[in-house]
């Protein structure tokens, strides 16, 4: 039996669950007129209803984990069986051909020999569908009437309702928490292992990055491994060159829109820096390739500079800041809307004009909430991928000039681990060193990005 | 409909407001008030919350220019001049016109900052010398220069309430108004620190025109000589603040003040 | 009041400067007036700068993507009857069907009328695959084989630049005079919507990267959406204030701002390692966003939720309903609109996110559409960044067209977003 | 499970190498056309010795079936695949490509030699420093224009068949060289083999397209790719002779180009029967590498007759690949 | 500490609190306050800002396990069961002990759904005629029938302020609640809806206990019977309001009603 069926066959007893339990409340309501019941009918049929499903639900979700085994164990044992090549994969491959023949998924085996399989299939699987079928009758029976037996008139059933409800919820404010251990265990075990090949002070100090991943994985070269130009790179594109166009640009246009522009203006503008934030990074990793870097290229070259490169950092850098623009600005619209109007009044009644009042009093008392936007943004920009892999190039380089390739961390676990390189190998494995030094930083600035504007909002309040 | 009284004796008009209107979007907040704000005394306005009190403030100095829905109509003068005329200059007009507000409002700098912000972006002093100069000047006469002269580079917002208060007069004062509108400005404090603010404003009353917005009438009788009672956006009656208390000519003020209403 | 003191006469008065009605001060107060023309420029230029850049990248987009709607096609007229290949309905239908006929030598017939129709040198710039339409459009209709009938070939890459004045010479001489004779135009490519990926431009399609993206937005969207919102009711509305909840919501805002990157390498590690055969499958992609996209949902769930005041809390509570219901039917219900411009948003940036699914497998060449969760996949922007290594002119078109579909999904959302954004904005 | 184990699969898989890439491909797209009953086959370009790495790994559901190769299997691979209980191999040469060195239209043009190419690339050139910046200081003769050459990653194949066909080559026209050979292989290799990483030569990751892109864009640089890439993209990019021989399609099928070289797919026989299709795709490639075929539209040098007769025969043979076959 | 009045004839108590403590964290807002609830009469709680009043109500009907910093002390017992055991049903006891807040909030949906909203949620009503009887009882007892009665399905934030707090009242009377609580149900009104409340209250008197905070002695001496005058989070006084207003036994309640004050 397929999930889904045991699922539907799940609700449906639910259902009908739901519906005894709520005549049978209403059957305690109509004995006793006067007296009320100690919760709505209706959250009986509830409390009856999960009793059912939950754990018939649970069931099918185990069933459908083992069946397929206990279903291959049964084919096995057939005589049909007996002649099936040893050799796992083929093996395998023709007991899932005619598993797929015998659910109907398929019309036909290209294996002739696994159509003998198709047989056995059949009868093991609608055995065991029956046995999974019974089964789940039988679990949702018990759960629905051991829950069906407690219904008083003085049950509290709404309360037990919203105890497995508020159960449903916390599980899923769990998630975040797995989530966060997956992040950090798959990071730190993978890194464990590439300090065991390659050391951490060759990694994290060395100025050669240039793995090699068909050498010999037992001698992996330390001294290729050194990630300083990556570093380098992702800083300078990232937080250099990037925030060099975007702090400037998002932080005047946050100004203009709050405190000049007029309100038409503004009701077009600001959806406006919301698509350019909605741009896909893809795309502007295209736009960079194709468009910016060659003619980045081109003026350099024009203005005699022959040496610049195609995928200069430059153009890497420039896009990426014209993608942090809108995030840079709507953080400084936040900080700047977070100093009181008391502030700008104060300024205002003192004579000041309008650029005097911003300069010399609202950009300082936003000034933390700017700064710490600034850190969010940077944090951004460094685990930007699309755009440095598709722009910047991946030759380690450690130079000032932004008119020369680079390289950046990103670009660098890309290139490791879309290659499929082998997983024993301490190139492949340096990306989740990479990886883990991208979510340290980036975690420690979002860290501390997050507590200091929270302490300039709580200044203000 | 306005009543004032006529025993005021022919002082010095500073600010001559005539028959203005205040309008948030289609809602009248101000209704034809006509008022002389005479030289050298303290007017008190007066009246329940609501009344329009803060908005007829903020039309002395066009502070309502940055509420986009406000629209004034009507004549403000200043010495004679018109400062709702677009050649007039708003920046100049509100350095002219300083202004106190309800919650005190330092900037987050310094305490010395906070004086000296004025005086700098207008340029009034030459140097570091004449701007430590009148940032004393400033603090003294604000009464705040003993409290804090040890402390200039603290940050203005670490003061207690009442200082803060004062540190906000004292940036008033620091560009050298002729007129300073107070909105409120003990509402937010504590009695002793709302004692030492009268104190001050009874100090600078020679000095400045002054304009104060209270909600206690006993405040309004300690620091004003002339009180103007508006109520529901009208100027209801205006005349010497000992007549107005003791003597009222209209029914609405004295149900006001015999607290009646508010 | 009768014991305050009521003084009618002011203090003794100072002289008055008036340092304002300077001649120097009216100087200062212009430069003053020029800074702030000079600073509001300033900010308005940043504007212009940001919409132009926009405007423009759009504008290339477009001009180069409107040209890869298309493609270079050439008639060619076949007269079955004088072909010799036959077949009924029954013979051709199913998988058999192009291989009969392809064992019926119906390459070599197409490339005969080719050369009727198109000259040799013509001919042989239809595409390697052009019998294949023509296989096609006989299974969809066997009748055809009695009849003459002309189709539109597509035109080699080659031949296809040629038309565009590109390529060598001799091709743009051939296609200048095919063309001459009508015998080769650019078609709106229908089939750019239904095919996927090649290798040769004339005969891509986004279809395969649609379906992709619709597979992995679909589980995404399953996986994210509940776990969101729930996770954000229980954050917003019943958790206590502990350690514990400290902990889970430190997780989620620094997951909101986890490089999307890091989440490849989880679902690499950890999903790929759990279900090793499900590589560039739309279910493991769909489970990586899921995880991306969720603290975006719980974030913006809880400011939704937060904005639901607490009167109508405190209301529902007082006639006597329980937190759950206070939830259930008042707080949810409020918070709905600002929950789906948050979810809407969290969709839109996973559709748009390339590089965690090229850490696991989803940028491998698979020719067909994936025909469910397991099956390999690509997505839209993957297929993007894939066309866009291309070489090919061809692709450069293609590509464009393929950024534009892409964008005008977002828009859609994004304006969705916008939408019920601005529509619900209640103010209590 | 016995070995091999992990589940089922049901597309064919691929990887390997980027100069095969684009005609496993094509082949691909053929074949689900022609069998619409089989899923996609699953191609990735991971490069020669990426894709022999992972091929050796294992048989199994989560081993590919095929690697592609732009140069035959070394035999310590073939060592490494029998460990890996990866016994039976057969080998397919699909075709002949050349590596081909070439700079844009118009850009920079030279007559190479593989000394050149040696004393250009090498790390440490007959073991010494490597101090020539420009074309010039390899040979006067040359243009005065900083060497700068766009080639593939240490995991491909065309860069082993840079390094073998070319390189060792140039290395040992140094008689010095040629004796290192028979004292000191492992130095000899080192020394001719190795290229120099101070950005002279850029390693472009397995995208043979990006090469292209990047020359195109730089008239002053030298990509090395294989042939069909110059062939696709002779509208753009020009190839640069070598010994005085230009790399076209008649050179590199007569050998008379030094980079010419044969490409190869291998399969597992373990999975011929195990993944549905799999037969029928490799059917497939017999039906396109002919002369003039749909594969040599796009670039691919047809073998010559007696081994694609040969190979045609072994789609239906699968003969085991032996270590005697790499003596 | 605190004085009660002795002439209080013995009326049945409906509610009971018993040296009752409430804090904020460590911050004490109620200080052993005990109180008899009386059946059938309007209480009312009077007392400057923050003295607790507000507090205090919310005690009553356990309104105050919504703040998690808040903490009580001390026994309340409603008809003699504690309202504070473990045991006891929350969500029953705030059925049984409605409440009005002061600013009115109705539920953003109909008229209708919101009156029906508590019924249903405790199933009152068998089915829909019931329910519309209930609604519509609710409606005419809160005085609010007439002028809706054609609108039900109208949201109930479309109706003006005053109409809004009386949508509140009925939506507490329609599960026929034992106690209403209200925390200065007008203060967000205008004097005409007032008025109307405050008829309303009496209307009701009869029928339920009736707790009412309210800043406004006029008020409370207009519509309760009995009042308590709570300072700094002590109960003072607590008598019948006649009683109260004219002969406070307390030199505090004294000041306070004379306005010396608050
Ligand atoms: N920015 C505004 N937009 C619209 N209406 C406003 C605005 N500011 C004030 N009002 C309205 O204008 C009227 C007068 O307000 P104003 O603040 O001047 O009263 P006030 O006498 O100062 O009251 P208070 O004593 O409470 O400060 C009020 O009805 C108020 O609601
Ligand atoms: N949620 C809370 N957290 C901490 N302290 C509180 C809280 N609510 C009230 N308080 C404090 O408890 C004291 C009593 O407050 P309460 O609201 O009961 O006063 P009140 O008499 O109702 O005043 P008002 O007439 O202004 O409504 C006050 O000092 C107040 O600051
Ligand atoms: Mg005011
Ligand atoms: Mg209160
Ligand atoms: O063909 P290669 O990718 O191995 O060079």
């Amino acid at each position: 039996m397929s999930p889904a069926i045991l699922l539907l066959l799940a609700l449906a007893l639910g259902l009908a669950g739901w519906l005894a339990a709520r005549a049978r409340a209403w059957t305690f309501k109509r004995a006793q007129p006067g007296v009320r019941l100690a919760a709505l009918p209706s959250y009986h049929g509830w409390y009856v209803a999960l009793w059912i499903v939950i754990p018939a639900v649970l069931f099918a979700m185990v069933w459908a984990a083992l069946s397929p085994n206990l279903v291959l164990q049964s084919v096995l044992a057939s005589p049909a069986a007996a002649d099936l090549p040893s050799f796992g994969l083929q093996r395998q491959t023709m007991l899932a051909e005619a598993r797929n023949v015998a659910l109907g998924n398929s019309p036909a085996v290209f294996n002739p020999a696994a159509a003998g399989l198709v047989e056995p299939f059949r009868t093991a699987i609608s055995f065991y569908n029956w046995i999974g079928l019974a089964a789940t009758l039988v679990i949702a029976f018990l759960g629905g009437a051991w829950s069906f037996l407690r219904l008083r008139p003085d049950f509290t059933a709404r309360t037990r309702v919203e105890k497995m409800v508020m159960t449903i919820l916390l599980l899923a404010s769990l998630v975040a928490i797995l989530t966060t251990i997956g992040i950090v265990a798959s990071l730190v075990f993978e890194t464990i292992r590439f300090f065991g090949m390659v050391s951490p002070i060759d990694f994290l100090f060395g100025t050669q990055w240039n793995p090699d991943p068909m050498s010999n994985p037992l001698n992996p070269q330390g001294d290729r491994y050194g990630a300083i130009p990556l570093f380098w790179g992702t800083i300078f594109i990232g937080a250099i060159i990037a925030m060099i166009v975007a702090i400037p640009l998002g932080l005047m246009s946050a100004i203009y829109l709050t405190q000049y522009a007029d309100p038409r203006v503004r009701a077009w503008v600001k959806p406006a820096l919301e698509i350019l934030a909605g741009v896909p990074t893809v795309v502007y990793g295209y736009f960079a390739a194709l468009t910016i870097a060659p003619g980045i290229r081109d003026i350099a070259v024009s203005l005699g500079i022959s040496n610049a490169s195609s995928e200069s950092a430059l153009a890497a850098g420039l896009v990426m800041g014209v993608m942090i623009i809108p995030f840079v600005s709507s953080m400084a619209d936040d900080s700047i809307a977070a100093v009181p109007g008391a502030m700008r009044d104060g300024s205002l009644a003192m004579g000041a004009t309008s650029s005097e009042t911003i300069r010399k009093v609202m950009i300082p008392a936003a000034l933390p909430g700017i700064v710490a936007g600034v850190m969010l943004a940077v944090s951004r920009a460094i685990g930007e991928t699309m755009i440095v892999v598709m722009a910047a190039s991946t030759a380690a380089n450690l130079s000032a000039n932004p008119l020369e390739s680079m390289t950046t961390v990103t670009v660098q676990i890309v290139a490791m681990l879309t290659g499929e390189g082998s997983f024993d190998h301490p190139a492949t494995v340096s990306a989740f060193a990479l990886g883990f030094v991208l979510f340290l930083v980036t975690l420690g600035l979002n860290f501390i990005a997050l507590r200091v504007v929270k302490r300039f909002r709580e200044a203000y309040e | 409909m306005t009543v004032v009284h006529d025993n005021l004796e022919d002082t010095e008009a500073k600010m001559r407001a005539h028959d203005v209107n205040v309008f948030y979007g289609s809602k009248q907040a101000i209704d034809s008030v006509s008022i002389d704000i005479p030289q050298k005394y303290v007017t008190a306005f007066i009246g329940p919350s609501g009344c329009g009190k803060s908005t007829f403030l903020r039309c002395l100095n066009r502070m309502n220019d940055t509420i986009p829905a406000a629209r004034v109509e009507g004549e403000i003068t200043l010495d004679g001049e018109n400062i709702y005329d677009p050649k007039l200059d708003v920046v100049q007009l509100r350095a002219r016109v300083g202004m106190v507000f309800q919650k005190p409002n330092p900037f987050p700098k310094s305490i010395y900052e906070n004086i000296a912000y004025g005086p700098k972006i207008h340029g009034f002093a030459e140097g570091k010398d004449e701007l430590d100069a009148i940032v004393e000047k400033s603090l003294r006469r604000a009464g705040l220069w003993e409290e804090v002269k040890d402390r200039l580079t603290d940050s203005g917002t670490a003061l207690s309430g009442g200082q803060q208060q004062r540190l906000c007069i004292a940036r008033a004062i620091a560009v050298d108004p002729e007129v300073i509108l107070m909105d409120e400005p003990c509402s937010a404090l504590d009695p002793i620190a709302t004692a030492k603010i009268e104190e001050l404003i009874a100090d600078l009353s020679g000095r400045y025109a002054i304009v104060i917005v209270t909600h206690s009438m006993q405040q309004a009788a300690r620091v004003s000589q002339r009180t103007a009672f508006f109520h529901l956006g009208k100027m209801v009656e205006y005349g010497r603040t000992s007549d107005i208390f003791t003597n009222p000519l209209e029914q609405r003020t004295q149900d006001y003040i015999t607290g009646r209403y508010g | 009041m009768s014991d305050t003191v009521i003084s009618d006469t002011p203090a003794q008065s100072a002289a008055l400067r008036a340092p304002t009605r300077t001649p120097a001060f009216e100087k200062r107060l212009k430069k003053r007036y020029a800074a702030e023309q000079r600073f509001k420029l300033l900010g308005l230029s940043a504007i212009v700068f940001s919409v132009v850049v926009l405007i423009f990248l759009l504008a290339t987009m477009t001009i180069n993507g409107i040209g890869g709607f298309q493609r270079a096609e050439m008639p060619v007229t076949i007269d079955f009857t004088e072909a010799g290949i036959a077949g009924d309905a029954n013979t051709l239908a199913g998988h058999e069907g192009i291989r009969t006929l392809e064992a019926q030598g119906l390459p070599a017939t197409v490339q005969y009328f080719a050369a009727e129709t198109l000259g040799d040198e013509g001919a042989a710039q239809i595409g390697t695959f052009a019998w294949r339409d023509v296989a096609e459009a006989i299974q969809a209709d066997p009748s055809i084989l009695r009849t003459t009938a002309t189709f539109d070939l597509a035109a080699s890459p080659d031949l296809a630049a040629g038309f565009e004045g590109e390529g060598s010479p001799e091709m743009q001489a051939l296609a200048r005079s095919l063309a001459e004779r009508g015998l080769l135009e650019k078609n709106f490519d229908v089939g750019f919507f239904s095919r996927s990926d090649a290798t040769n431009p004339q005969e891509v399609g986004i279809w395969g990267a649609l379906k992709g993206s619709l597979l992995t937005m679909a589980v995404t969207l399953v996986l994210a959406f509940p776990i969101g919102v729930l996770a954000a009711l229980y954050l917003e509305e019943y958790a206590p204030k502990n350690r514990w909840t400290d902990v889970i919501e430190v997780s989620i805002n620094n997951l909101a701002a986890v490089p999307s990157i890091i989440f490849g390498l989880l679902g690499l590690a950890v999903f790929l390692w759990i279900f090793p055969n499900f590589r560039s499958a739309p279910l493991i992609g769909g489970m990586t966003l899921a995880l991306m996209t969720m603290p975006v949902i719980v974030i913006a769930g809880r400011n939704a939720i937060k904005s639901v005041p607490p009167s109508i809390r405190d209301g529902a509570l007082a006639v006597g309903a329980s937190p759950v219901q206070v939830v259930f039917h008042h707080v949810l219900p409020l918070a709905l609109p600002g929950i789906l411009t948050g979810t809407i948003i969290g969709m839109a940036r996973a559709l748009g996110e390339t590089a965690p699914l090229l850490m696991i497998g989803m940028r491998a060449f698979v020719a067909t559409p994936p025909d469910g969760l397991t099956s390999p996949a690509t997505v839209l922007p993957v297929q993007i960044f894939l066309w866009s290594d291309e070489i090919d002119r061809g692709f450069v078109e293609r590509t464009s067209a393929a950024i534009i579909v892409l964008l005008l999904f977002l828009l859609v959302m994004n304006g969705l977003a916008i939408y019920l954004r601005n529509k619900f904005e209640k103010r209590w | 499970d016995t070995a091999g184990g992990g589940g089922s699969r049901e597309s064919i898989r691929a990887v390997g190498s980027s100069t095969v890439f684009p005609f496993a491909k094509l082949v691909s797209e053929s074949f689900v056309r022609s069998n619409p009953e089989f899923p996609s086959p699953i191609i990735e370009a991971t490069g020669s010795g990426g894709g022999i790495q992972l091929f050796c790994s294992g048989v199994g559901a989560d081993k590919p079936d095929m690697a592609n190769a732009s140069r035959r299997m070394k035999a310590s691979e073939f060592e490494t695949c029998q460990q890996n209980g990866v016994t039976e191999i057969t080998e397919l040469q699909v075709g002949l490509d050349g590596i081909a060195f070439a700079s844009a239209k118009g850009g920079i043009t030279m007559n190479l030699t593989p000394k050149i190419v040696y004393e250009a690339l090498a790390a440490n050139p007959y073991g010494g420093e490597q101090t020539n910046r420009t074309w010039s200081d390899v040979d006067p003769s040359l243009p005065n224009e900083p060497i700068l050459v766009y080639g593939p990653p240490s995991t491909s194949g065309t860069r082993d068949a840079l390094a073998e066909l070319v390189l060792e080559a140039g290395c040992d026209t140094n008689p010095e060289m040629e004796a290192l050979k028979e004292s000191d292989k492992d130095r000899h290799s080192r020394i001719c083999t190795e290229v120099r990483s101070d950005g002279a030569y850029v390693d472009q990751g397995e995208q043979d397209n990006l090469i292209v892109q990047k020359i195109e864009n730089n008239p002053r640089a030298v990509g090395v790719f294989g042939y069909s890439y110059l062939e696709e993209n002779a509208d753009k990019v020009q190839g640069l002779s070598m010994n005085g021989v230009e790399p076209t399609y008649d050179n590199i099928s007569s050998f008379a180009y030094p980079g010419a070289r044969p490409l190869f797919i291998y399969v597992k026989n373990a999975h011929l029967d195990a993944i549905p299709g799999l037969r029928a795709y490799l059917a497939e490639w017999g039906k396109m590498w002919s002369r003039g075929g749909p594969l040599a539209d796009i670039g691919l040098v047809a073998s010559p007759d007696d081994v694609m007769a040969r190979n045609t025969q072994a789609l239906t043979q699968f003969p085991t690949l032996t270590a005697a076959d790499f003596q």
